[in-house]
């Protein structure tokens, strides 16, 4: 099986971490990823995104043309995103920064009040591992177990101390999304 | 090889290039390939290496070609306008016959262009965009692992001929990440100067003299066939390509690179439709596989060439096939990447014919 | 209000060079939020600025769009 | 209320794309200040270079051009000479200028080319993300000098303002930096002069300005404003280099 | 017209130049062309035009593409090596829509190689030596008054469609005297500065902006595609060639520049024997005349090229003729020129088959 | 009798094929005579440039290479680089140096980097016919500037010692001139500093020779020594201008 | 009629002047001609030649491969264009230079001890004229007076008061020319 | 005879730098002629040269192959 997902936001939201990681743990589960990164024009700052692909055989192309699924960081990504998406595709939306209720009806969407879920768990920035969490929950591409060992290769030195609280905001998002599933 | 690591393209380039016995990088920063020559910076001083921060491209590439005429293995990385600048070092360096590598990961042109992934330098590299008659060996990786095994294989020919081999990648190759499994390192204490190095006369019972010219044009000509016959037995032995569910393909795709990658979804989609194509995708762009798709002309209804370009290695399939069979084309400009769905798409557009 | 530093917010990037060069410690940035995200810079004491041009002369933004100066009534 | 400072009219009103802090910012809007003074603006070409002010004429609106990487000088020697009533500048970085671009620009100045440089002096190349440059301190530490710069394995930084000052071709060569406003203030009158020295067909004249780049120094815009003063201008001194008869 | 004058080549090429309107030449010194700007910097001066001596030849492109943004007839010539490091400024000056002439009077290569006659650089000229997807017009006389004529029609495509215009020769064509008759004066009184220059706004009502990029690779696709559009509009329209007894003919040689000329003194030989050869010459090497070639293919019994390197106009000669009739080659190589003596045994070689 | 004077054995048997008179072949007797003292033949390589010197390696039997026209010092520093050990010199003409090659002689001053350079200045191109150079007098007529070179068109001499000087990576900057015995034995001693800065690795070192080119200057040998002294040594002065510590 | 002529020699003896004069010649009487001088690998010396050809129609190749005619200044170039020459061609050969015969009997042979000629003409360097002179009456490319109106061109400013003696150089080549055609 | 100079007469170009420098004028263009067409230099008076070298040190062509003084006997 193949799972494709597109993570975008701005630049500085963490689109990429969260995108190497998930790659990151498929590699350590002995499957075959591909991260790509993108970058706005801008020099600094602008729209950032990245295309992750997990996969039980080889990968051909590493660009998701029309994603099944999709993590939104912002605005100017949702409206990006949204005319692309796989009829039944997931739509994962940090819902502070989308101040728009998605108009296709063929997709289902799950919104995240991420930022205020990040406040809460005491750091503002992991606002990417929470719907990271969500995403791996519902796709199940690589299990919250390996990303979060994953995380202690990516976070180390001074950084070290953020492992914790990344590792919350993944369970976080899991359990959010488990709520969704069951909802639905 | 050991262990699998996720890399970037880029650096999966620097650090193959680095167990595969690299010793020294001359080069200049241009985006989007700075990742390359940063990671030597890291890495060649830890080593004992060189690592040097040309003025230019046109410096980088004559520090180069000084390192290459002592035997030493030497490369240069850089982007479309630096690699036109290094065109008039190219044709020195394949007349004087030292072996070094560039890495050209071609960016949007021309001009000053964009720096998104492209493939128009495919003339450039593979007819020679210098002056006068060379060729380089031409290498056109589609995978990160493929990145970082052929820079073994670069520097192994480049030994092997004395010759210029280039690696032709784009940025999307180089920023893409994927894991990737090292081939072992080359030990470079077996090194040895080669018996044609200018370092100093020593224990040598004659001087060496590397040299780019013969005043007498009798002479030149006689150069000339000494790099003739070089190429003769390259276009002999060194072909490669990947053919890719060609058995019983009714259509080919022909692309390489980062298409050629992308045409193998297509090529999925296509027959999830019940549309047989099969992938015809030239590894060495020179020496060109101009055999196997000449046969291959025999099978298949048509040839469809697709590149982010505006049709180059078309001209080399067009020699080929010769007439045989029709070749259409597909290509996008300036940086754009195609998608799947939109080549097999255009491949549609044949089918009626 | 005639304030003697105008401020082009849309083009404030919240450098904080301005802030830190004035003389008179009358800048600040504000916790307003313009378009392209960043907290522009506010005059918030009109009174003790000496229009001594400063703010407008480090500010790599062009976002003093003007400074100005009471002219004394003879 | 009298206007005493005002944004030129010959800026645009597009927004800069350069980092918070970038001093690229000051030199544009000195130099835009004294187009508008010297009403050159509809006379003025700029030929702006390869770096993070490739976007230069979004910016100042004057007829402009982007040479290749280097060329600048070259480029608009082939204009001013075709040309010799228009007003012919290049706006460079160092490793444009100094780097990849030194020979255009130590020949534009033998001749006595009659344009204009303005050289922007930070330290590294912005634009591709913080390698070394031609004027990179001694041990400072950037994306291809990761165990800082080293004299033994890359020389000296380069003070292109002193070596050209050796030649007959100039007419004015200067050094300025954006780090204060006094300073501001000296370097757009080492601009003015620069122009004047066009005007009067003078020959080749070049000011360098010394700037930030708060980006890849990783440091916020005031530390870099800092760092100039503390660690930059007591390697790259400021003040004239050469000034023939007539500039002024 | 005026009198006759006899003149070297590389002389009539910079007075024609003159003539036509070139008001500023810079360039670097490079044998076997060094007559041409020796001859601008005595004429230039006196007519109140501009003659530089540029530090290198990056350099003299980079002025020469400044001089063009400003809508001047501008020219540079040099020879192979200067031309391979003009390569960056080509791809730039393509992309800017500007026009210029340069002169590539090829010698013999790789490399420093020598400075006889060659025809070696056909792929730079006419594939794009530089990065991306571009071309510029080239244009191959073959006799002095050929190239006297052809530097007005140099100068006139320049400006038409405001793109590079190429003029390749050789030493041999360059050093040859033959009488030549320069067309009219053009009046460069009535020149303007075109409305796209960027020479100062001026009274104009909106700035002008010249350059060579785009950083969204959608508006650098739409640059392209104004580029190719161009292309076709001269692909179409500006096509060049001489038919020298093709009417009868049973063979098609195929040849250019100095090459051609001698294979005329060949055809003679050889329907002295009662061989009925003609050649098609193209005069634009791009656009390739490659409708002639491929409607001859069904009158003539083979095509035989020749060059004066290994085979590289051959390619669009085998591009035409679509694998409909054979075709043979001779080159020589380094700076050799064959005899006519030679290209007929070389072709008799294949009359057997 | 004592042999006091003998060809070094560094000289090869093959004649020259400079023009009868010209001192380029002085400079590679001097060259010679210096490889055999030090006894570093053996461990040399020459970087030939492109210019009459093309054939410099049929005369000095070093190994050797012809660089890009230009590109010696590049060259050069491809070749130090990788192999320290060897001994490794470019010589190089005007031409080749100071106007296509200025900006690898620049930065290979700017490294310091440890080889040497022998720089004939003869005022013209030589071997492609006698065009201007950018060390071509005031008023020097040449192929290309066929009214004599005029400042207001094509600048000043070009001075690179003077110039090079100016910069910290350079261990040992001399200009010397081969038109008399006490002139040659001085060149001598310059280049003999020069070898020494790079055999202790004190950096970069060039030695500029003023040279003649009777072909070109359309002059007798005789002639062409006594125009090097009335004209070309009053604006190329001799001297050394940079000498760090340790060169001697 | 087409008719070609190889002029060989040192660097110096004048070959260029010869050979330019005589293309000259030919378009001042209306002719096609084609001058293609060719310079031996060394700086300055070494064997200089060119080909000359007038015709009376368009001329293809410049080069001539087989010449049906040559000057020859001096042994190398004798060595050289020997083995080449067409069946029943004239090779006009400076004797004081070349002290040797020709091997060939199938070629007209006409030696000049042209040094000496030009001697007793006053002016050493007038070799190449002789030659040419004789060259000229021989094959009757052009008309001698065409040439020496040629001269006039060619030999100005200072050199003009060279051109009574060149023009007497190629009346006595002409005169040698006659006698040899005489002999015959 | 032993000259003080030895001239290799192959090399020579006849440049007459040798002849110009020499303190003693005791060098002179010969009239034999070499293989190049070159008139070698020649001493004409050993006697009077003082093994200066000036002749070897301006020579360009090694053409001055060597120059010897007598050694005196104590
Ligand atoms: C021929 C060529 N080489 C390299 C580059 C890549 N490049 C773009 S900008 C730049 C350096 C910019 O540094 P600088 O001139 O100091 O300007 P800054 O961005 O610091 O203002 C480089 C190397 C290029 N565009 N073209
Ligand atoms: C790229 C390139 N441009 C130009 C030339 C032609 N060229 C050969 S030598 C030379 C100049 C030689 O002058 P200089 O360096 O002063 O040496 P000299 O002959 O005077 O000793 C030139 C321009 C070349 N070979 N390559
Ligand atoms: S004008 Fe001077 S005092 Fe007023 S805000 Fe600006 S810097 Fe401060
Ligand atoms: S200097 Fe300008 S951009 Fe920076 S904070 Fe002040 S007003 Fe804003
Ligand atoms: S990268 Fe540096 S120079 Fe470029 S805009 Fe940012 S701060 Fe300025
Ligand atoms: S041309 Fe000049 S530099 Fe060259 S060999 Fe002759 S005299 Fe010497
Ligand atoms: S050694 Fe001195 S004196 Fe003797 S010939 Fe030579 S220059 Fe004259
Ligand atoms: S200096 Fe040398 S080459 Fe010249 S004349 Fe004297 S010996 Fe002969
Ligand atoms: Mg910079
Ligand atoms: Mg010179």
């Amino acid at each position: 099986m193949e799972k494709g997902v597109v993570i975008s936001g701005f630049g500085g939201q963490g689109v990429m971490l969260a995108g190497e990681l998930l790659a990151e743990a498929g590699k350590e589960e002995g499957k075959y990823v591909t991260f790509l990164p993108s970058y706005g024009p801008e020099m600094r700052g602008g729209t950032a995104n990245c295309h992750v692909i997990v996969s039980d055989t080889t990968i051909a192309s590493p660009i998701i043309g029309y994603p099944k699924a999709a993590i939104v960081l912002n605005l100017p990504s949702l409206d990006k995103y949204e005319p692309l998406m796989k009829k039944d595709g997931i739509i994962i939306i940090n819902k502070t920064l989308v101040p728009r209720e998605v108009k296709r009806d063929d997709v289902r969407v799950l919104q995240i009040d991420a930022q205020h879920v990040a406040e809460d768990l005491g750091n503002k920035k992991v606002v990417n591992m929470i719907l990271l969490g969500a995403y791996v929950e519902i796709e199940k591409p690589v299990k919250i177990e390996t990303l979060k060992n994953a995380l202690k290769s990516y976070l180390t030195g001074r950084k070290a101390e953020l492992i914790e609280v990344n590792e919350r905001a993944l369970e976080k998002g899991a359990e959010i999304a488990r709520d969704f599933m069951g909802v639905k | 090889m050991g262990e699998k690591l996720l890399m970037k393209g880029s650096e999966a380039i620097a650090e193959a290039a680095i167990r595969a016995g690299a010793m020294a990088f001359f080069g200049y920063p241009i985006t989007p390939q700075n990742e390359t020559p940063e990671y030597f910076s890291r890495r060649m001083p830890e080593l004992g290496r060189v690592f040097l921060q040309a003025e230019s491209e046109v410096a980088a590439i004559n520090m180069v070609y000084g390192a290459a005429c002592t035997g030493t293995r030497a490369i240069t990385t850089s982007s479309s306008p630096g690699i036109s600048l290094m065109q008039e070092g190219f044709s020195y360096i394949a007349n004087t016959n030292v072996p070094c590598v560039v890495v050209n990961a071609m960016r949007g042109g021309p001009g000053l262009g964009d720096i998104a992934p492209a493939q128009a330098d495919y003339f450039q590299a593979t007819k020679g965009g210098g002056h006068g008659d060379y060729h380089s060996i031409v290498i056109a990786p589609h995978t990160v692992q493929e990145e970082a095994d052929l820079m073994f294989d670069a520097f192994e020919l480049a030994d092997k001929y004395r010759i210029m081999v280039v690696v032709l990648v784009d940025g999307l190759l180089g920023q893409m990440m994927e894991p990737v499994e090292f081939k072992d390192w080359v030990d470079v204490k077996k090194f040895k100067t080669p018996e044609w190095a200018t370092v100093g006369q020593g224990d040598r019972a004659q001087r060496n003299i590397l040299i780019s010219f013969d005043i007498l044009a009798e002479g030149l000509e006689k150069m000339n066939l000494v790099l003739q016959n070089k190429y003769a037995k390259i276009r002999e032995n060194e072909v490669r390509f990947e053919e890719y569910k060609m058995d019983d393909a009714d259509y080919a795709i022909t692309a390489f690179g980062t298409v050629a990658r992308i045409a193998k979804t297509t090529i999925e989609l296509a027959r999830n439709e019940g549309i047989k194509i099969g992938l015809i995708r030239p590894i060495t762009l020179y020496p060109f596989p101009e055999k196997v798709i000449e046969n291959r002309a025999s099978n298949v209804k048509f040839f469809f060439d697709t590149e982010m370009n505006e049709g180059q290695m078309l001209e080399d399939v067009k020699l080929a096939v010769n007439g045989k069979k029709p070749v259409y084309f597909h290509g996008r400009l300036g940086g754009i990447v195609p998608t799947a769905e939109e080549i097999l798409d255009e491949f549609k557009k044949h089918l009626g014919g | 209000m005639d304030l003697k530093v105008i401020v082009n917010e849309e083009r404030c990037k919240s450098c904080g060079l301005c802030v830190n060069i004035c003389p008179k410690h009358v800048l600040r940035i504000s916790d307003k939020i313009n378009s392209k995200g960043y907290y522009p810079v506010e005059l918030f004491d009109n009174e003790n600025c000496i229009s001594c041009g400063f703010c407008y002369l480090v500010c790599p933004d062009m976002a003093i769009a003007e400074v100005k100066k009471p002219e004394f009534v003879k | 209320m009298k206007t005493i400072y005002k944004v030129p009219s010959a800026i645009t009103s597009r927004d800069t794309t350069y980092c918070p802090g970038c001093t690229h910012g000051v030199a544009h809007r000195i130099v835009a200040e004294l187009l508008d003074e010297t009403g050159l603006t509809k006379k003025t070409v700029i030929v702006w270079p390869v770096g993070c002010s490739v976007f230069g004429y979004y910016f100042i609106g004057t007829d402009a051009l982007i040479a290749a990487h280097g060329r600048a000088c070259a480029m608009a020697t082939g204009i001013k000479r075709v040309h010799p009533e228009s007003f012919v500048m290049t706006y460079q970085g160092d490793g444009d200028l100094a780097s990849i671009g030194i020979a255009e620009t130590v020949h534009a100045a033998a001749r006595g080319e009659n344009i204009t440089t303005v050289f922007i002096n930070n330290g590294n190349y912005g634009m591709t993300g913080g390698q070394m440059s031609p004027t990179t301190l001694i041990g400072q530490v950037t994306t291809t000098s990761p165990y800082g710069r080293k004299p033994e394995l890359n020389g000296f930084p380069l003070h292109v303002p002193e070596m050209l000052a050796t030649m007959d071709g100039p007419a004015y060569i200067a050094r300025g930096a954006l780090d204060n406003p006094q300073h501001i203030n000296q370097a757009k009158k080492f601009i003015q002069k620069a122009f004047t020295a066009q005007q009067k067909r003078l020959g080749y004249s070049l000011v360098e300005l010394v700037s930030t780049c708060p980006t890849n120094w990783k440091m916020t815009p005031v530390e870099s404003i800092e760092r100039v003063k503390r660690e930059v201008l007591p390697i790259f001194p400021l003040g004239e280099f050469r000034a023939v008869k007539g500039v002024e």
